[in-house]
C-alpha cells in the first residue's frame, strides 16, 4: 500500500489510471449530456467512484473512503431525492434559449481547458517526493494530527458552516402555514357549494382485478377513469392502463363458458388474438 | 507514469463541469456539474499532496468536501423552494430578482 | 489752514448725502439746502484763497495728508489733497460757477417734483469734481474723475422717463469709461516705472525716464482727456448731453467738468514736457476738436446743441494750447476760466430763453425775443461778444493768447495750428452770431394768440425768469466782461500759476499785434458772414436741405452713424453670436458627453440580462483571463 | 496657537451646523420660529466669525493661526487641522456676514404656495409644497460646510467639506425656485432639476479629478517622507526644506488635478457653463449663496492650496490660465451684454468677476493677490446687493425678463436706487469697494504681463456696458402697465440692502483694515511661491506715506521678502 503512495509510480497504477481515466471522463461527459436528471447523477455518481479509487492510489485513503461514503453515498443520495421530488419536468430538451450560448461555453471551456493543461504543462512538476513518510504512522491518524492541531481553527469553523447549512435548508424548505388548516366540514361544505364533484374521489383499481394506486379504476363501460389516480402519477406518465387488457380477459372468459357450454367453435382465434394483444397494451401502459 | 497525468485528468473533469454548469438549464445538473467541478479540485489538491509529500493537500480536499456537502444541502433546499413557487428547476426561468 | 481743504470736498459731499438719504421731508427745502452747502464750499475756498494770496508765491502750494487709502506692498496709495495755485483757481471756477447755478436752478427746477435728487446730484457733483482737482495722486483723482461721470450720468438722464436721457445719460458714461480706461492704465504705468502714482514724486522723476515710456503715459492721459473733455474721437456724447436740465449743460458740460481733460494735461505737464511726441497728439487733437466743433456748432438748430458744439471747440482751443507746452498752460487754463464764465451764462440764458419758451429748443422757433426778456438778451449778448472774442472783453485776451501761443510753436507745425485757431475764430465769431441772430433779432417765428398762428408756428408767451435766475446770469456776465482783462493786467494770472506750470514766453514769427489783428479781422468776417445769411434775410421756420457739408455736421459729422454701425451693430451682433456659441458649443459639448455616456450605459445595460448562465459565461470568461495573466506573468 | 484653549474656529463651524439640525426639528407648523431660529444661529455665527477677525493678529508668527490640530484617521496620516490666515478670515467674515442677509432675504421664498398653503395638506399638491425648515436648515448646513473648508489646512479634510458643500447646495437649486417661471410652475421645475443635476455633475467631476490628485499626494508623500500626510504646512516645510520633492511630471499632474476641481468650482471659461442654469433657476438668496459663497472656496483653494502645495507647476501653468482668465473675463461680460434674463446676466457678471480674481491670483503679485483677495469680498457683497434686490424687483413682477420691465424707478425710487447703487458696485464704480480690489488686480497683473493687463481693463468698458444697459432697459423709460403697482422696498428688503450698501461705501473708502489683515498672508503664500514683485524702473526717493501709519504693511513685506 505504501507503495502505491511512493513517487515512483506502477505500470499497473498507469494501467489503472488510464482505463479508469476513461471512465471518469466518459461519466463527466454523460453528466452533462443526459437528458435526464436521474441519468446524469448516476454518470456523476460513476465518476466520483473513479475519483474515490485515484484518491486512494494518491495515497489518501481516508479521503477515498470520505469520498464514497459521503460523496456517492450522502450527496448523490441527497440529490436523487430532489430529482425525485422535482423530477416532474426533470427531463428538460437540451435545446439552448439564450442565443450563442452554447457556443460560448464551448469556447471558453476548450479555451479554459487549454489555459489550464498550458499551465500545468509548464509548471515544473517533475520531482515526487512520495507521500512515503507523511503517511508513515498511519494516513488517517497524520490526518487527525493535522486537522487538530493545525487546521483545528477551519475544523470548528467548518462544524459551524455544516450547522448553519442544516439550518438553512431547514429553514429554506419547511413551509410555514399561514392560514389555519380547514375542518372537514368546511371542506365538504366547500365541495357541496362549487357543486361539480360532490361525493368523494373513487378508489383507484376498483371493478379492476388489481388495486394498485397506479392503475385507474375502471367505469361500468370498462373506459378508465382519470380521477381515480393520483395526478402526479398521470403527469409522470406512470399509470399503468389496464382496461383493454381486462376487457379481452372478460371476452376469453365468456368465451372460455361459451366452449364449456358446447357452443358453435366458428371463431376459434379470437382469444388467442385477443389474448395476443393484451400483454402488448400491457407492455405499452407500462412504458407511457 | 508521471502523476502530472492526475493533474491534467482533473482540468480536464474542471473544464467539463465548467461547460456543463454554462450548458445545461436543469438547476439540479448544474449542481451537479459544480460538484464536479469541486471533484476535480480535490483530485489536484490529492496530487499535489502526493506531489510535496505532505498531507496539506489532503486536508484541503477534505474540508473541500465539507463545504461541498453543506453546498449542496443549502443549494438543494434553494431548488426546491424555487420549484415551489415555480414549478420549473430550470435556472433561466429564475431570471428575476424576485420570486 | 490746510485743514479746510477737506472741508472743501466734505461739504457738498455731506449735501448730497443729506438730498439723497432725506427723503420726503426734505422735497421742499432740498433747493435751498444744496445750494447752501454749495456756497459753504465757496465760502470755504474764498478763505483759502485769502490765505493762499497770503503766502509768498513758493510755499503756496498746501498738503493734507487724510489717511492711507490702499496700502499693499510697493502699492502705496494714500487720501491726500494738494492745493496749489492751479488747485485753487480750479477750486474757486468749479465752487463759485456751482454756486451761481445751484441758485439758478433753484428757479429753475422750481415746477419738477423730484428737484430734491437734482440738488442732490448737482452737491455730488460739485463733491466729485473737487476731489478730482484736490487729489495729490492720480489714483484719487481716479476717483473723482469717475466721480463727476456718475454725476454727470445721473444728470443727463435726469429726466428718466424720457428713453433719449437714458440713452444719452448712458452713452455719456460709456464713452467716460473708454477714456478711464486710458487714465487707469496710465496709472498703471506710472506705477511699473515709478513704483508710485503721486504727483510730486512722479513729475519730479520725468528727468530720469525713457522717453518711449513717459510717450506712452502722456498718450493714454490724452485718451482719458479726450474721453472727459469730449475731444475727437471720444467727443460723440457732448451732444447728446444736452438731454439734461439747461443748468446741469452750464456746470458740468460747459463750465467744470469737460476742462477736466484740460486739468489732467496741464497738471502733468512736466510729462508731456518730456514727451514731445506725446504733446504732438495732443495739439493735433486740440487743433482737430476745434474745428470739428466749431463747425458742427454751425449747423445745429438746437440751441444747446449748437452751444454744446462751441464748448467742444472752445475746449479744443485750451487742449491745444496745453498741447503746446510751458508756453500754452497757463493760457489753456486762462481760457478754461474765462470759458467757464461766458459759456456758462450763455447757457443759462438759452435756459432762460427755453423756460420762457416752454421748454422749446429748435431757435428756428424763436426769434425777435430781444424784446420780451431784456435781461436774458443783454448777459446772453455779453457772453456772446466775449466768446467771439470782441476786443476788451475776456474771450478775446485768452482766445488771443492762445493763437499767439500756436503760431509760436514755431515751424510749419506752428503755423498750421496757428492757422486751425484763426479759422476756428472765424467759425466761432460766424456761429454764435447766427445763434444770437436767430435767438433774439429777426421777426419772431411763434405767435402770441392761437389766432395769429401761421401753419407750423407755436404758440408762446415769452416771459423774463424770476430774479432768483437772472441774477446768477448777471454774475456771469460780468465775469465774462472782466475777468480777461483782469488776467491779463501785467501777466497777473501766468505768474500766478506759474510755480505750478513752468511759463516760458513763446516767440511766435508774426509779432503780436499782427495776430491780435488778424483775429479781429476774422471775427468781423465771421459776424458779417452770419449777418449776411440770418440776419438781412429771415430765417426759414424749417430747416432748408442745406449742403452736403451741413446735413453732415447736422449729423454731427456722421460720427455718431460711424458709431452705430462699427461698435453697436457689430457688438451686438458679436453678443448674439457669443451666446449661441456659448449655448451649443460650450454646453453642448458638455451636454454632449452625457448624452454619449447614456447611450453606452443603455448598451452596456444589455449584459446584465439576469440569465444566471449568461453571468457565469462571464465569470469563466473572468476566470480564463485572469489564468492567461498568470500564465504570461509567469511566462515572461 | 498653544495659549488659546478654546476651539474657536471649531465652534465657529459648528454653531451653524448645529443650527441647521435645530432648524430642520422646528414642527412643520412653525414655519415662523424656524426661519427666527436659523436667523439666531446665523447671527451667533457671525459673532464669532468677529472674534475670530479680532483675536487674528496680523503681525504675528507662522502662516497660520488659532490652529487646532487632532489626529483622525492615523493610518492615513489625516489629522483634523484647522488655521486661519489673513485671508481665510477675511472670507469667513464675508461668509459669516452674508448668511444671516441671504436668510432675511429669502424669508417667504421657502413658504408654501398660497394654493398650496389652504389644500396642502390635502392630498394632491404635496409635490408643490416647500418645506421652509429645510430651506433654511439647507443654507446653515452650507455655511458650516464653507467655514470649516476655509479654516482646514489639512488638504483632505479640506476635500471632505469642499464636496459635502454639494449635496446641500444640490437640494437648494433643485428644490427651491422663485415664482418666475416663463411657463408655469411644472416646466420651471424640470429647469430647476436640469440646473441642479448640472451643477452636481460638473462640480463632482471636478472633485472626483482633485480626489485622484488627493490620493496621488498622500501617495507622493508616504514615499518620500515616510509617513504619509495631508498637512499643508508639513509639506510646504518639507518642499522648502528640500525633503520632499515632487518630480515635475508629478506635480504638474497632482496640480491639474487640484485646479481643475477649483476652477470648476469657480467658474473659469470654458467650465463656467453651470452657473448661468444655477444662478437663473435658484431663487436669488440660493443664487447668492452660490455666487458669493461657495464658489469663493474655489478661489480661495486656488490661493492656499494649488500655489502652496505647488510652486512649480503654478509657475508653469501661469500663462495658460492667465489666459483663460483673461478669456472669462471679457467672454464672461460679452455675454453678460447678451443676456436677457436678469439673473443670467448677473451670473455672466459673475464669470467675469471671477476672471478678474484668478487673474489677480495667478499673476503672482502682491497687489495682484491682495487685489483677488479683497476682490473675493468685495464681489460677495456688491453681487449679493445686486442680486437680491434683483430678487426683490423679480418676486414683485414675477418675471426674470429684462424686457418685461421699464420705469421702475419711477414708481419704486428707492427699490430703484438701490438697484443702481449695485451696478454701480458691479461695474466697480471708485469709491465702492470693488473698484479697489479690481484696481489692485489690474495692476498686478500689469506690472507683470503689460498686455494681459491692458486687455483685462477693457472688461471695465463692458461691465459698464452690461450694467447701464439692464439699468436703463429696466428702471428708467416709459412706466410699463404691469409695472404701475409696484411696491417700493419694505423694511425687511431695506434692513438686507442697506447694510450691505453702507460696507461697499465703507469699504471702498477705508479699506486698510482688510488690507493689513490680508497682506501678511499673501506675502507668506508669495514667499512659498518664491516670487517677487517686479521692481519699478526709476526708483523715487520720495515714496509718498513714508513714515505714516499703514506704511508698516510696507516693512512687513520687505520683512517677508527677505
Amino acid at each position: 500500500m505504501t507503495g502505491l503512495a511512493a513517487s515512483a509510480t506502477s505500470s499497473g497504477e498507469a494501467v489503472q489510471f488510464w482505463i479508469l481515466g476513461v471512465v471518469a471522463v466518459c461519466g463527466a461527459l454523460g453528466t452533462i449530456m443526459m437528458k435526464r436528471a436521474v441519468h446524469s447523477a448516476l454518470s456523476l455518481a460513476g465518476t466520483m467512484i473513479v475519483l474515490a479509487v485515484f484518491y486512494l492510489a494518491n495515497g489518501a485513503y481516508f479521503l477515498g473512503v470520505v469520498q464514497i461514503v459521503v460523496y456517492t453515498g450522502a450527496i448523490m443520495m441527497l440529490f436523487l431525492f430532489v430529482v425525485m421530488l422535482v423530477g416532474v419536468t426533470a427531463a428538460d430538451s437540451l435545446k439552448e434559449t439564450l442565443k450563442g450560448q452554447r457556443w460560448l461555453a464551448a469556447g471558453l471551456g476548450i479555451g479554459f481547458g487549454i489555459l489550464l493543461i498550458a499551465g500545468i504543462g509548464n509548471a515544473a512538476l517533475k520531482e515526487f517526493n512520495g507521500l512515503g513518510e507523511a503517511n508513515a504512522g498511519g494516513n488517517v491518524q497524520n490526518l487527525a494530527a493535522l486537522i487538530f492541531t493545525k487546521y483545528v481553527f477551519a475544523f470548528e469553523i467548518t462544524g459551524a458552516l455544516l450547522i448553519t447549512a442544516v439550518v438553512g435548508a431547514m429553514v429554506l424548505t419547511h413551509r410555514e402555514r399561514t392560514e389555519r388548516a380547514r375542518t372537514q366540514r368546511e371542506r365538504s361544505e366547500a365541495r357541496i357549494r362549487e357543486g361539480k364533484h360532490v361525493p368523494p374521489l373513487p378508489a383507484p383499481g376498483v371493478y379492476a382485478r388489481h388495486n394498485a394506486v397506479d392503475i385507474p379504476g375502471l367505469l361500468p363501460d370498462g373506459t378508465p377513469s382519470e380521477l381515480t389516480v393520483n395526478p402526479t402519477l398521470r403527469q409522470r406518465g406512470q399509470i399503468r392502463d389496464v382496461s383493454g387488457e381486462s376487457l379481452a380477459e372478460l371476452k376469453a372468459l365468456e368465451q372460455r363458458s361459451e366452449d364449456w357450454l358446447g357452443r358453435g367453435s366458428e371463431d376459434e382465434s379470437k382469444p388467442s388474438s385477443s389474448g395476443g394483444q393484451a400483454p402488448k397494451e400491457h407492455k405499452e401502459g407500462a412504458k407511457k | 507514469m508521471n502523476p502530472v497525468y492526475y493533474l491534467y485528468l482533473a482540468a480536464l473533469l474542471f473544464t467539463i463541469g465548467a461547460a456543463g454548469v454554462l450548458i445545461r438549464r436543469n438547476a439540479i445538473v448544474v449542481f451537479m456539474c459544480i460538484e464536479l467541478m469541486l471533484n476535480a479540485c480535490n483530485l489536484a489538491f490529492v496530487v499535489f499532496s502526493r506531489m510535496h509529500g505532505n498531507l496539506d493537500g489532503q486536508i484541503i480536499a477534505f474540508f473541500t468536501m465539507v463545504v461541498a456537502a453543506a453546498e449542496v444541502v443549502v443549494g438543494l433546499a434553494i431548488i426546491v423552494s424555487i420549484f415551489r413557487t415555480r414549478h420549473t428547476a430550470s435556472v433561466d426561468d429564475a431570471s428575476l430578482m424576485k420570486l | 489752514m490746510e485743514n479746510l481743504i477737506a472741508l472743501l470736498v466734505a461739504a457738498p459731499l455731506v449735501g448730497a448725502a443729506l438730498l439723497l438719504c432725506g427723503g420726503k421731508r426734505l422735497d421742499r427745502t432740498g433747493a435751498w439746502i444744496g445750494s447752501l452747502f454749495a456756497v459753504a464750499s465757496f465760502a470755504v475756498a474764498a478763505v483759502l484763497f485769502a490765505d493762499m494770496l497770503g503766502k509768498s508765491a513758493e510755499d503756496r502750494a498746501v498738503h493734507q495728508h487724510l489717511f492711507s487709502w490702499i496700502p499693499v506692498g510697493g502699492f502705496q496709495a494714500d487720501v491726500g489733497f494738494q492745493l496749489d495755485q492751479l488747485s485753487m483757481t480750479f477750486v474757486l471756477l468749479i465752487t463759485g460757477v456751482g454756486s451761481l447755478i445751484h441758485i439758478y436752478s433753484i428757479g429753475y427746477m422750481e415746477h419738477d417734483e423730484r428737484r430734491r435728487r437734482f440738488f442732490g446730484y448737482l452737491n455730488l457733483f460739485l463733491a466729485a469734481m473737487l476731489l478730482l482737482v484736490l487729489a495729490d495722486n492720480y489714483l484719487l483723482l481716479y476717483v473723482g474723475w469717475e466721480g463727476v461721470g456718475l454725476a454727470s450720468y445721473l444728470l443727463i438722464g435726469f429726466w428718466q422717463h424720457k428713453p433719449s436721457a437714458a440713452t444719452a445719460a448712458k452713452k455719456a458714461f460709456l464713452v467716460n469709461r473708454v477714456g478711464d480706461v486710458g487714465l487707469s492704465i496710465a496709472i498703471m504705468l506710472m506705477f511699473t516705472t515709478f513704483g508710485t502714482f503721486a504727483f510730486g514724486p512722479v513729475l519730479a522723476a520725468t528727468g530720469d525716464t525713457s522717453e518711449g515710456k513717459l510717450t506712452a503715459i502722456g498718450l493714454m492721459l490724452l485718451l482719458a482727456a479726450c474721453g472727459k473733455s469730449a475731444q475727437v474721437p471720444l467727443q460723440s456724447w457732448l451732444g447728446d448731453a444736452m438731454e439734461g436740465p439747461t443748468p446741469v449743460s452750464a456746470l458740468i458740460h460747459a463750465a467744470t467738468m469737460v476742462t477736466a481733460g484740460v486739468y489732467l494735461i496741464t497738471r502733468s505737464g512736466a510729462i508731456f514736457n518730456a514727451a514731445p511726441d506725446a504733446q504732438t497728439a495732443v495739439v493735433a487733437v486740440g487743433a482737430v476738436t476745434l474745428l470739428f466743433g466749431a463747425i458742427v456748432g454751425c449747423a445745429k438748430d438746437d440751441i444747446k446743441k449748437a452751444l454744446a458744439g462751441s464748448t467742444m471747440s472752445q475746449i479744443g482751443y485750451m487742449i491745444l494750447a496745453a498741447g503746446l507746452g510751458p508756453i500754452g498752460y497757463a493760457f489753456a487754463i486762462m481760457h478754461l476760466v474765462t470759458h467757464g464764465f461766458f459759456k456758462a451764462g450763455l447757457f443759462l440764458g438759452a435756459g432762460s430763453v427755453m423756460h420762457g419758451m416752454n421748454d422749446e429748443v429748435d431757435m428756428r422757433h424763436y426769434g425777435g425775443l430781444r424784446k420780451y426778456m431784456p435781461v436774458t438778451f443783454v448777459t446772453f449778448g455779453l457772453g456772446y461778444l466775449a466768446i467771439i472774442g470782441f476786443p476788451g472783453l475776456s474771450g478775446f485776451f485768452s482766445k488771443d493768447k492762445i493763437i499767439e501761443a500756436a503760431f509760436a510753436k514755431g515751424g510749419t507745425e506752428g503755423w498750421i495750428l496757428g492757422g486751425a485757431a484763426l479759422l476756428g475764430a472765424a467759425i466761432t465769431a460766424f456761429y454764435m452770431t447766427r445763434v444770437m441772430l436767430m435767438t433774439f433779432f429777426g421777426e419772431k417765428r411763434w405767435a402770441e394768440t392761437p389766432g395769429a398762428a401761421a401753419p407750423g408756428q407755436q404758440v408762446q408767451h415769452p416771459h423774463e425768469s424770476p430774479k432768483v435766475m437772472t441774477i446768477p446770469m448777471i454774475v456771469l456776465a460780468v465775469g465774462s466782461v472782466f475777468a480777461g482783462a483782469l488776467f491779463s493786467v501785467n501777466e497777473a494770472f501766468v505768474t500766478w500759476l506759474e510755480p505750478v506750470t513752468s511759463f516760458a514766453h513763446g516767440h511766435s514769427p508774426l509779432s503780436a499785434t499782427a495776430i491780435t489783428a488778424s483775429t479781429i479781422v476774422v471775427l468781423l468776417i465771421g459776424v458779417g458772414l452770419a449777418w449776411q445769411m440770418y440776419g438781412r434775410k429771415p430765417v426759414p421756420a424749417v430747416a432748408p436741405r442745406g449742403s452736403l457739408l451741413t446735413r453732415a455736421a447736422r449729423r454731427d459729422l456722421l460720427q455718431d452713424d460711424f458709431n452705430h454701425i462699427v461698435l453697436v451693430r457689430g457688438g451686438e451682433h458679436l453678443t448674439r453670436t457669443l451666446v449661441y456659441l456659448d449655448h451649443s458649443v460650450v454646453d453642448g459639448a458638455v451636454n454632449g458627453t452625457a448624452a454619449s455616456m447614456g447611450g453606452l450605459s443603455g448598451r452596456l445595460r444589455q449584459l446584465q440580462s439576469g440569465f444566471v448562465r449568461s453571468y457565469a459565461v462571464q465569470m469563466l470568461g473572468g476566470a480564463a483571463v485572469l489564468v492567461a495573466a498568470t500564465l504570461l506573468m509567469r511566462g515572461v | 496657537m498653544a495659549d488659546f484653549s478654546f476651539p474657536l474656529l471649531t465652534a465657529t463651524a459648528a454653531v451653524p451646523a448645529i443650527g441647521a439640525v435645530a432648524t430642520a426639528a422646528v414642527p412643520a407648523a412653525k414655519r415662523t420660529a424656524a426661519k427666527w431660529l436659523a436667523l439666531l444661529f446665523s447671527l451667533a455665527t457671525f459673532v464669532l466669525a468677529v472674534v475670530i477677525a479680532v483675536r487674528f493678529r496680523p503681525g504675528a508668527e507662522g502662516p497660520y493661526q488659532l490652529t487646532e490640530s487632532h489626529a483622525w484617521i492615523q493610518d492615513f496620516g489625516v489629522r483634523y487641522e484647522l488655521g486661519v490666515d489673513g485671508i481665510a478670515v477675511a472670507l469667513i467674515a464675508l461668509t459669516a456676514l452674508l448668511i444671516p442677509f441671504v436668510i432675511l432675504a429669502g424669508w417667504h421664498d421657502a413658504d408654501p404656495l398660497e394654493s398650496a398653503s389652504d389644500s396642502g395638506s390635502a392630498a394632491g399638491s404635496n409635490s408643490r409644497w416647500r418645506p421652509t425648515q429645510g430651506f433654511f436648515a439647507l443654507i446653515l448646513a452650507v455655511e458650516a460646510m464653507v467655514i470649516l473648508s476655509f479654516e482646514a489646512t489639512d488638504v483632505f479634510l479640506f476635500y471632505i467639506f469642499f464636496e459635502a458643500m454639494l449635496i446641500p447646495m444640490y437640494f437648494l437649486i433643485g428644490g427651491f425656485g422663485d415664482r418666475a417661471g416663463a411657463h408655469g410652475e411644472e416646466q420651471a421645475a424640470t429647469q430647476r432639476s436640469y440646473a441642479a443635476v448640472k451643477f452636481l455633475l460638473y462640480n463632482l467631476a471636478g472633485g472626483l479629478i482633485m480626489l485622484a490628485a488627493v490620493i496621488g499626494l498622500y501617495a507622493v508623500t508616504a514615499d518620500q517622507l515616510g509617513s504619509g500626510t495631508f498637512s499643508l504646512q508639513q509639506i510646504v516645510e518639507a518642499r522648502t526644506s528640500g525633503k520632499l520633492d515632487f518630480g515635475t511630471g508629478t506635480e504638474r499632474l497632482l496640480f491639474l488635478g487640484f485646479f481643475f476641481a477649483f476652477a470648476v468650482k469657480a467658474p473659469l471659461w470654458p467650465l463656467h457653463t453651470w452657473l448661468p442654469n444655477a444662478m437663473g433657476e435658484s431663487t436669488s438668496p440660493v443664487a447668492v449663496l452660490i455666487t458669493a459663497v461657495v464658489d469663493k472656496v474655489g478661489t480661495f483653494a486656488m490661493l492656499r492650496f494649488c500655489l502652496q502645495l505647488f510652486p512649480e507647476a503654478s509657475s508653469w501653468a501661469t500663462p495658460v490660465i492667465l489666459v483663460l482668465a483673461l478669456i472669462s473675463v471679457i467672454y464672461g461680460a460679452l455675454l453678460a451684454v447678451g443676456q436677457r434674463d436678469i439673473k443670467r446676466l448677473i451670473a455672466y457678471a459673475s464669470i467675469s468677476h471671477f476672471g478678474f480674481i484668478i487673474l489677480g491670483i495667478f499673476a503672482m503679485t502682491t497687489q495682484g493677490q491682495s487685489g483677488a483677495t479683497l476682490y473675493m469680498v468685495n464681489h460677495g457683497i456688491s453681487t449679493a446687493a445686486l442680486m437680491l434686490v434683483a430678487g426683490f424687483l423679480i418676486t414683485r413682477r414675477g418675471s426674470r425678463l429684462i424686457a418685461d420691465y421699464g420705469g421702475v424707478q419711477k414708481v419704486a425710487p428707492v427699490l430703484a436706487g438701490t438697484f443702481l447703487i449695485g451696478g454701480l458696485a458691479t461695474l466697480s464704480l471708485p469709491g465702492l469697494a470693488p473698484f479697489i480690489s479690481e484696481f489692485l488686480v489690474l495692476v498686478g497683473t500689469f506690472s507683470r504681463y503689460p498686455v494681459i493687463g491692458i486687455i483685462a481693463s477693457v472688461g471695465i468698458v463692458l461691465a459698464a456696458l452690461y450694467v447701464l444697459v439692464l439699468y436703463q432697459r429696466t428702471m428708467t423709460g416709459p412706466v410699463k402697465a404691469k409695472v404701475e403697482g409696484m411696491p417700493d422696498l419694505r423694511a425687511r428688503e431695506l434692513v438686507v440692502v442697506a447694510p450691505l450698501i453702507a460696507l461697499l461705501l465703507f469699504l471702498g473708502v477705508y479699506p486698510k483694515p482688510l488690507t493689513d489683515i490680508v497682506n501678511p498672508a499673501v506675502d507668506h503664500t508669495l514667499s512659498v511661491v518664491d516670487k517677487k514683485d517686479p521692481k519699478p524702473a526709476v526708483r523715487v526717493d520720495a515714496v509718498p506715506g513714508a513714515g505714516r501709519p499703514g506704511h508698516a504693511v510696507h516693512d512687513q513685506e520687505v520683512e517677508a521678502a527677505k
